[in-house]
């Protein structure tokens, strides 16, 4: 007698979450990626003459106050948001996995000590931490990725810790233990496969929350720099506008929105499958 | 309650406090020693002869060895005398609190709106979880959740002037001249703080709710005749009070953060601002000052909530 | 209030859960036609989703609120629950129809204390003892009832303070507060180990004589309803199949079903011919162990903390084990649940810090746990699991042999299909992941991992608990081949007795962190010399009595 | 039962908002006789002789009087002197003091306060070091009081020094003017809250009777233009100085007056003259062709400046030499021709370190490097915060490009004292033997024509030189609520509150 169970569960519920998520994230990502071969015009361009156009044919965005047009500039914009999200999480996850599974493997003081540093970093209010890791080093994207990277990785080391102390407690890792399988075998090949189901939700809201904080830090001047695009540094730009040129404001509102709302919803997918799932 | 037992818990929770108070301490001092930059050429100004500046150095006490100035530094930031403002020339302890009544005011009452409006409407939805009304509150919190504080509150301020032609920025007055001015002009920028967190507090409450009713001492509260309402009140809500409790500890932290930026398009005299302006002045123990303090109220917000959890939760004890 | 013959009559009922999708399924019990007696403990067995607990809930009225009675009646005591308001139906519970559950552990409010717990019994139903003090009493005399002696002590204890048979007593104490007429039971033993079991039923009888309430007693395993119930119901697929007086069903059962549930009562292991290899008790052990002593470490101060209870030799749980598997043995370990069995076996694998000395005379033991779902990585395949296991073995060398690249490959896959074809698997299975296969399966994917590291001794902790009969009886064969033909060596733990008579010439019991009692396994089983084999075997016996 | 919940959660969660509402909706500063001025520098330094900061300036103008006192026409007018006489070599200058003033703290001034004051500017108090405090008064040798009247020593002739004694005079032997600034202006310091506001508040025994009208001026620090933007839209405000056009017409103009005005400052985008390839006239000189001032002006100031093409403002009068307008008009293909001519002619990549509290600065850079990009010249904007500018940039050099405003004085000889190849003002490293000569020169003459055309010939060699871009004089554009008048708009960085009276609401 062979039963047969299927671990990939679906609920029609994740499914409308991956539908919408998918959906508004496609708007962001497809603009993305037209970005990198064409733009309207250069978003850096400058046209004096032009300046603050409302929505029109020629552009349909509208014009900001350097005459700049505006769909230009989404468009590179959404460039700066996704490669800063994804490099940060990228470097967030590295370290937070690296820390987080000896962590929870091992306990005593090797766990108290990666906790302590990490709880000593969590105990900033984020995105203080990432405002002052930039004012020191300065504002370039580089640095704030790096920033929100470090920020951002005690809570990956949090899901690994929490997860791998889950996982060493069953049987086949007793088991691989008792074969004489070398510890670092056991966290890379026993223990981090089985933390991918939780690490996959933690990582699509990190990257939402970390486009958060980077849209916050540009927004107060210390994220991407001018004349570089970014939603965050074109809302702040934009506020003085906010009655005469709205447009300036919503479409970059939007597809910070979109992008944002979009993760949010894959995770919530993701998370609705895993807790289902999980029960079976 | 047997607080006697958990005597062990709360003096392990306090020497974590201690420790990863002094963690802090040490990278916050770590992070700004190697700020790029003289202090003492920037508070002078350009025209200033490098006599002068050498001179300017030695007073502000530049040229010692670092580990001194680490100590000398926590000695004076933990007796709550954390020197004096080089931009300002002020005492950082004085200048902090003038603009803590802003950060924290506006901490404190987010905070508030965000347990006022999210308590009941999780307890709402959960009655019915995947009704209409469940459903339109979920949906409503994903988007609110998706919205930056601070284009939440460009859009706020959109609305109260154009809309309903009210003055909103700006006018901030100190609680000791007009409390009620003092909260008023504070309610705005403090919504703005909350709206996500208003979010993120109903989904968490929400399903922490609706997982706590279908657990089985509700099923046994159920089967003992005890009426709806009574087992929310008597069971429920407690148990998912106590697994809110880090979560509203955390939402507190964020709020802080938050506060930070949000205070920037209000115009308000908060840290946050006093924080920038520290920033690109180079102002070393305003900095260290606001940064360390700010990560001092949220480690004790931690503890705090640790301590909470532990007294209502009977099951803590020393692990 | 007139007698009736049933007090409740459960009449054509039919349940099932309509979804937009699907407004017509199967219904989940279909025309469940059946009385209670009125002071009878009524048995209703069944599988997992056969509709037991459907058809409990729907007498108490706390059926989930998707479930749609599509036809038949319930009357309690002559009404009928159905047509009453649900304000009523409430009123009814707690005061008439008192239910317990299977998992005492998570069934009372961890936050509140178990005196004010069982006070909103009373204070739920208000026409009953208005006075602080009456109520006290009521709770007080109740729980000596069930048997606590120090009730007022209780009374102030958190749920996580007492142990699960100190919950499930006090489960049975609110639910027996009012005096209902019904009590309905779901499961009420599952999750207890056997002597705690037995104690609880005689609880319950106890009850049922000198309350007079009637007891609807469910669940899965028909061998607890020998000398507990007076009648048995059997249930499938929503649907009751078989129905008769305890006694007959056990002895004499009429529908095939009932008789397969009735094999898997029970394993009879004398069906397999297993026969036990001659051990010889003059070689040297395999594994010797000495004065084990060990604990879990508590706080910080770990090290110190385990130094001064050593000394003092209190907070341990091994107290100074020694013990020794000879070559080619079938050693049986037994115990009741918290005897230090499994901190036993940590600290022989070496996963727990312990004093005391352990020598292995191979250089690997292997082992094999209780749980199939954990006991192997869902992430990877069998072949990835065996390849693990090879690599991590000495042997590994020498199994690969030297040449090519693709020959050592060719070579350890053909070992690896020879010890998975010894444990009854196949080739087909190498690229399955786990949950791709049966719980006995895993099990043998778990001793192929083990004997591929050709290992002199084999530590196998309750590997037949959580599976069917027909797969322990297969796998316990399977125990037994290796044993003759690999010459391996077995330590085996198991709470099942009859299996340790069959396969282990010599037995170990295990109680409170010391060893009680050991010898060959005849002579300890059929006259236990301590006090804690002897409850072992009572309480054994009397579930299992007729097949000893 | 729900929807009864539901409803008071609604009606409390927008009682509280309106009450909140309610509350903002108070107005500060109307109805009395006080008005609020939106400044976005914080200030800091209220010591007169120390005092670096052009915002920290536009404070204390209202607190401290020097000898003499600029007015918003730009003429240096006799203040707490009645009268100087400058001896023909023009090293010593005897001030008459003027009589019936009156400090803060009520005692009378006299030529004691002048000359301890004057020394302490110029670092010569006993328990100084030498070291002027007004690096512009280091040429005095000796103060000393004769007569009544107060004689300056300087240490040489200079013809140039006059303007300099508008420094601030405090009572003698007072030295907390950080803390508690004492003077004899209109108005008398009363509080500080960092960050927040400085109040002060009518001095009723100012020497120039009737004057001031307001009881009380609230200087309220606003964290940037745009946040002043929507305190001046709340009614916060009364005065905001500093905006731009298209800000400032955003604004309800039935309650406010736009009033501009040259500012005196010149921006400019300094090309560091000793870094490859700026060190290439024909480099430099393209740039400046590539430039389009009109369009700066356009996106920075809406339209609301003058161009400048060489290192002085117009406002500077007949120092300013109008025949090199229109030097650099600007022409792609003139610019691209002379980068060919200098080897560049697949251009060049340089970064432009601009200091990022400055919007109009990282404004500018954005448009040039816009316009740049049209030549075949790469300009990365880097921005650093202000203290890394002043240490990186203008201390230490290390940097390529830059925007910057040189702030504005009216003393010809200050505007161009840093191209002095010596000068620690010289940041953009501009070396000329015969500017370093003139410059020398003009000091020691005493005829203003023969100055003048001195001047002029300076200023013909650094746009010859095209050491850098010179830009724009940015107009200053103030709002002032219409309940105020006389208001004086100032081509310094100052705020006269003097003569400003509230006649509506």
């Amino acid at each position: 007698m062979e039963t047969v169970r299927h671990n990939k569960y679906r609920s029609p519920e994740a499914s409308a979450f991956y539908a919408a998520g998918l959906a508004l994230l496609g708007i962001v990502v497809v603009t993305f990626i037209i970005s990198l071969f064409w733009t309207p015009y250069s978003p850096e361009a400058t046209d004096a003459a032009s300046k603050l156009l409302a929505p029109c044919l020629e552009h349909p965005f509208g014009t900001d106050n350097f005459g700049r047009d505006v769909l230009s500039r989404v468009m590179s914009a959404s460039k700066y948001t996704i490669y800063i999200s994804a490099a940060g999480v990228a470097i967030a996850l590295i370290l937070g996995t690296l820390a987080g599974i000896p962590a929870g493997y091992f306990g005593g003081y090797t766990d108290k000590g990666i906790m302590l540093l990490g709880n000593s970093i969590m105990c900033f209010p984020g995105i203080l931490l990432a405002l002052v890791a930039v004012a020191v080093f300065g504002a370039s994207v580089t640095n704030v990725i790096w920033a929100l990277g470090l920020v951002f990785a005690p809570t990956f080391a949090r899901v690994c810790r929490v997860g791998t102390m889950e996982i060493k407690e069953l049987d086949y890792i007793t088991h691989a233990r008792v074969m004489g399988v070398k510890p670092y075998r056991i966290m890379a090949m026993h223990i981090f496969p089985n933390l991918v189901p939780q690490l996959l939700p933690a990582t699509v809201i990190g990257l939402a929350n970390m486009t958060l904080f980077e849209s916050g830090m540009s927004y107060l001047g210390l994220g991407v720099q001018p004349p570089d695009a970014s939603f965050g540094k074109m809302l702040s730009d934009s506020q003085a506008y906010i009655r005469v040129a709205p447009w300036l404001v919503v479409f970059p509102a939007l597809m910070l929105v979109f992008y944002i709302l979009g993760l949010y919803f894959i995770s919530e997918g993701l998370r609705v499958n895993l807790a289902k799932g999980g029960k079976r | 309650m047997d607080l006697q037992g958990k005597a062990g818990y709360f003096v392990g929770k306090l020497i974590e406090l201690l420790v990863t108070l002094l963690l802090v301490s040490l990278l916050v001092f770590a992070a700004f020693s190697i700020i790029p930059g003289d202090t003492a050429r920037v508070m002078l100004g350009p025209e200033a002869s490098e006599a002068q500046v050498d001179l300017l150095r030695t007073q502000l006490g530049l040229d010692r060895p670092l580990a001194v100035r680490y100590f000398s530094w926590l000695f004076g930031i933990l007796t709550f005398n954390p020197g004096t403002s080089y931009a300002y020339n002020m005492n950082v302890g004085e200048l902090i609190a003038q603009r803590l009544p802003v950060t924290v005011g506006m901490s404190a009452i987010a905070m508030v709106m965000v347990i006022l409006i999210s308590y009941p409407l999780a307890v709402l939805s959960a009655r019915k979880p995947g009704r209409l009304g469940d459903q339109v509150c979920s949906v409503i919190g994903h988007v609110l959740f998706a919205i930056p504080p601070y284009v939440a509150s460009l859009l706020l301020i959109l609305l109260a002037s154009s809309v309903f032609s009210l003055v909103t920025v700006g006018n901030y007055v100190t609680p000791s001249d007009d409390f009620i001015g003092y909260i008023g002009c504070l309610l705005l920028p403090s919504f703005a703080i909350a709206l996500p967190k208003i979010a993120m507090s109903f989904k968490f409450l929400r399903s922490s709710i609706i997982e706590q009713r279908a657990s089985d001492y509700v099923r046994t509260s159920k089967s003992h005749g005890l009426s709806d309402l009574k087992i929310l009140v008597r069971h429920v809500l407690p148990n998912s009070n106590v697994s809110s409790i880090t979560i509203i500890s955390i939402i507190l932290s964020d709020i802080l953060g938050g506060s930070l930026i949000v205070e920037q398009v209000f115009n308000l005299p908060g840290l946050g601002r006093l924080l920038l302006s520290a920033i690109s002045r180079r102002d070393f123990p305003l900095l260290s000052g606001i940064v360390f303090y700010l990560a001092f109220i949220t480690v004790l917000l931690y503890f705090l909530s640790d301590i909470l959890a532990a007294i209502t939760d009977p099951r803590i004890r020393l692990k | 209030m007139t007698r009736h013959i049933h007090i409740v009559k459960v009449h054509h009922l039919t349940l099932s859960f309509p979804t937009r999708k699907n407004p017509n399924p199967k219904p989940v019990l279909d025309d469940v036609d059946f009385g209670i007696r009125d002071g009878e403990i009524l048995g209703l067995i069944g599988n997992s989703g056969c509709g037991k607990t459907m058809t409990s809930l729907a007498i108490a009225g706390l059926l989930p609120e998707n479930a749609e009675i599509t036809s038949g009646s319930i009357k309690f005591a002559g009404k009928d629950l159905l047509a009453m308001s649900p304000k009523e139906r409430r009123s009814m519970l707690g005061k008439d129809i008192g239910m317990i559950f299977q998992e005492p552990s998570t069934a009372l409010d961890p936050l509140m204390v178990i005196g004010k717990q069982l006070e909103e019994v009373l204070t739920a139903h208000k026409e009953n003892l208005q006075s602080k003090e009456e109520r006290r009493k009521a709770i007080i005399d109740m729980l000596k009832l069930v048997g606590f002696p120090n009730a007022e002590e209780i009374m102030t204890r958190y749920p996580h303070q007492l142990s699960g048979g100190q919950r499930q007593r006090v489960l049975i104490a609110g639910a027996a507060l009012l005096k209902p007429r019904l009590l309905i039971c779901d499961e009420p033993t599952s999750s207890l180990d056997t002597v705690t079991t037995i104690s609880i039923l005689e609880l319950l009888k106890e009850l049922c004589h000198k309350l007079h309430i009637t007891i609807l007693f469910i669940s899965h395993d028909l061998s607890v309803v020998r000398g507990f119930c007076d009648r048995v119901m059997v249930m499938r697929d929503g649907k009751i199949v078989d129905r008769d007086t305890a006694s007959e069903i056990l002895t004499n059962p009429r529908n095939a079903f009932t008789a397969e549930l009735l094999t898997n009562a029970r394993l009879d292991t004398r069906i397999l011919g297993l026969e036990p290899v001659k051990v010889d008790y003059e070689k040297e052990p395999v594994l010797t162990a000495k004065d084990i002593t060990a604990g879990y470490g508590r706080t910080l101060f770990e090290g110190i903390k385990n130094k001064k209870a050593k000394d003092s030799g209190t907070n341990m749980v091994l107290k100074g084990v020694s013990l020794d598997v000879y070559p080619n043995e079938i050693l049986g370990l037994i115990g009741g649940s918290g005897s230090g069995k499994t901190t036993l076996i940590r600290s022989l694998l070496g996963l727990l810090p312990h004093s005391g000395t352990v020598s292995i005379r191979s250089d690997r033991i292997g082992v094999i746990f209780q749980d199939p779902v954990s006991c192997l990585n869902p992430a990877h395949t069998i072949k990835w699991h065996m390849l693990e296991a090879l690599n991590a073995s000495s042997r590994a060398k020498e199994i690969k042999g030297s040449g090519t690249w693709q020959e050592r490959k060719a070579g350890v896959l053909k070992r690896i299909i020879e010890v998975l074809d010894i444990c009854g698997l196949e080739e087909k299975h190498l690229m399955r992941h786990p949950n791709e296969l049966s719980g006995g399966q895993r099990q043998r994917v778990a001793i192929a991992m083990c004997l591929i590291q050709d290992p002199s001794l084999i530590i196998a902790d309750e590997p037949f608990s959580s599976l069917d009969a027909s797969s322990s009886a297969e796998l316990l064969k399977l125990v037994t081949d290796i044993n003759r033909e690999q010459h391996t060596a077995f330590l085996l733990i198991t709470h099942n007795i009859h299996i340790v008579r069959q396969i282990a010439p010599r037995v170990i019991v295990m109680s409170d962190g010391v060893i009680c009692e050991e010898g060959i396994t005849s002579d300890v089983l059929n006259d236990p010399k301590s006090e804690a084999a002897s409850a072992l075997l009572a309480a054994e016996r009397q579930i299992h009595g007729s097949f000893s | 039962m729900k929807n009864l919940i539901k409803s008071i959660v609604i009606a409390s969660a927008v009682a509280l908002t309106l009450s909140g509402f309610a509350g903002c909706s108070k107005k500060t500063g109307t109805a009395n006789n006080n008005a609020v001025v939106g400044i976005t520098q914080e200030p800091g330094i209220f010591d007169p002789h120390t005092v670096v900061a052009a915002g920290d300036e536009e404070i204390i103008f209202n607190v401290y009087e020097g000898l003499y006192k600029y007015d918003s026409k730009g003429d240096l007018n006799p203040c707490l002197a009645t009268d100087v006489a400058i001896s023909d070599d023009a090293s010593v200058y005897t001030f008459t003091i003027r009589e019936g003033v009156k400090f803060h703290d009520g005692s009378d001034l006299d030529a004691a306060d002048v000359v301890y004051s004057l020394k302490r500017a110029a670092g010569l108090l006993e328990n100084q070091d030498g070291t002027a405090l007004v690096q512009e008064l280091d040429p005095i040798k000796d103060v000393k009081a004769v007569d009544g009247k107060v004689e300056v020593t300087l240490e040489s002739g200079n013809t140039e020094l006059l303007s300099y004694f508008t420094t601030g005079i405090i009572p003698e032997g007072y030295d907390n003017c950080q803390a508690a600034p004492v003077g004899t202006g209109p108005f008398k310091f009363e509080s500080y809250n960092p960050g927040q506001s400085v109040i002060l508040v009518k001095n009723e025994n100012y020497w120039q009777k009737g004057l001031p009208y307001l009881d009380k001026v609230t200087f309220k620090v606003c964290a940037d233009m745009d946040a002043g933007l929507t305190e001046l839209a709340a009614g916060s405000i009364d005065i905001f100085p500093y905006l731009t056009t298209d800000r400032a017409n955003q604004l309800d103009k039935s309650k406010y007056n736009i009033l501009s005005n040259g500012s005196n400052m010149v921006q400019i985008f300094a090309l560091n003259n000793s870094v490859e390839p700026l060190n290439n006239l024909k480099v430099r000189q393209a740039i400046n062709y590539a430039v389009s001032r009109k369009d700066v002006i356009s996106v920075t100031m809406d339209g609301a400046g003058v161009e400048l093409t060489t290192a002085m403002s117009p406002a500077m009068g007949s120092y300013y030499d109008k025949s090199l307008d229109g030097t650099f008009a600007q022409d792609v293909e003139k610019a691209k021709a002379l980068l060919a001519e200098a080897g560049y002619e697949n251009g060049f990549n340089i970064t432009c370190t601009v200091p990022s509290s400055y919007l109009i600065h990282v404004n500018t850079a954005v448009e040039l490097a816009s316009e740049l990009k049209a030549v075949g010249i790469n300009m990365e904007i880097k921005q650093v915060d202000w203290a890394t500018w002043l240490d990186k940039v203008y201390t230490n050099r290390q940097y390529e490009t830059t925007v910057i405003a040189l702030t504005s004085s009216y003393a010809p000889y200050d505007v161009l004292d840093r191209y002095q190849s010596a000068s620690s003002g010289n940041f953009i490293n501009y070396k000329n033997d015969k500017v370093d000569e003139l410059m020398a020169k003009i000091p020691t003459i005493a005829d203003t024509k023969e100055k003048t055309e001195l001047y002029h010939q300076v200023l013909k060699l650094l746009t010859d030189d095209a050491c850098s871009v010179y830009l724009q004089d940015p107009t200053t554009i103030t709002a002032v609520s219409t309940r105020l008048e006389g208001y004086n708009v100032y081509p310094m960085y100052v705020q006269d509150m003097s003569q400003v009276k509230v006649t509506g609401n």
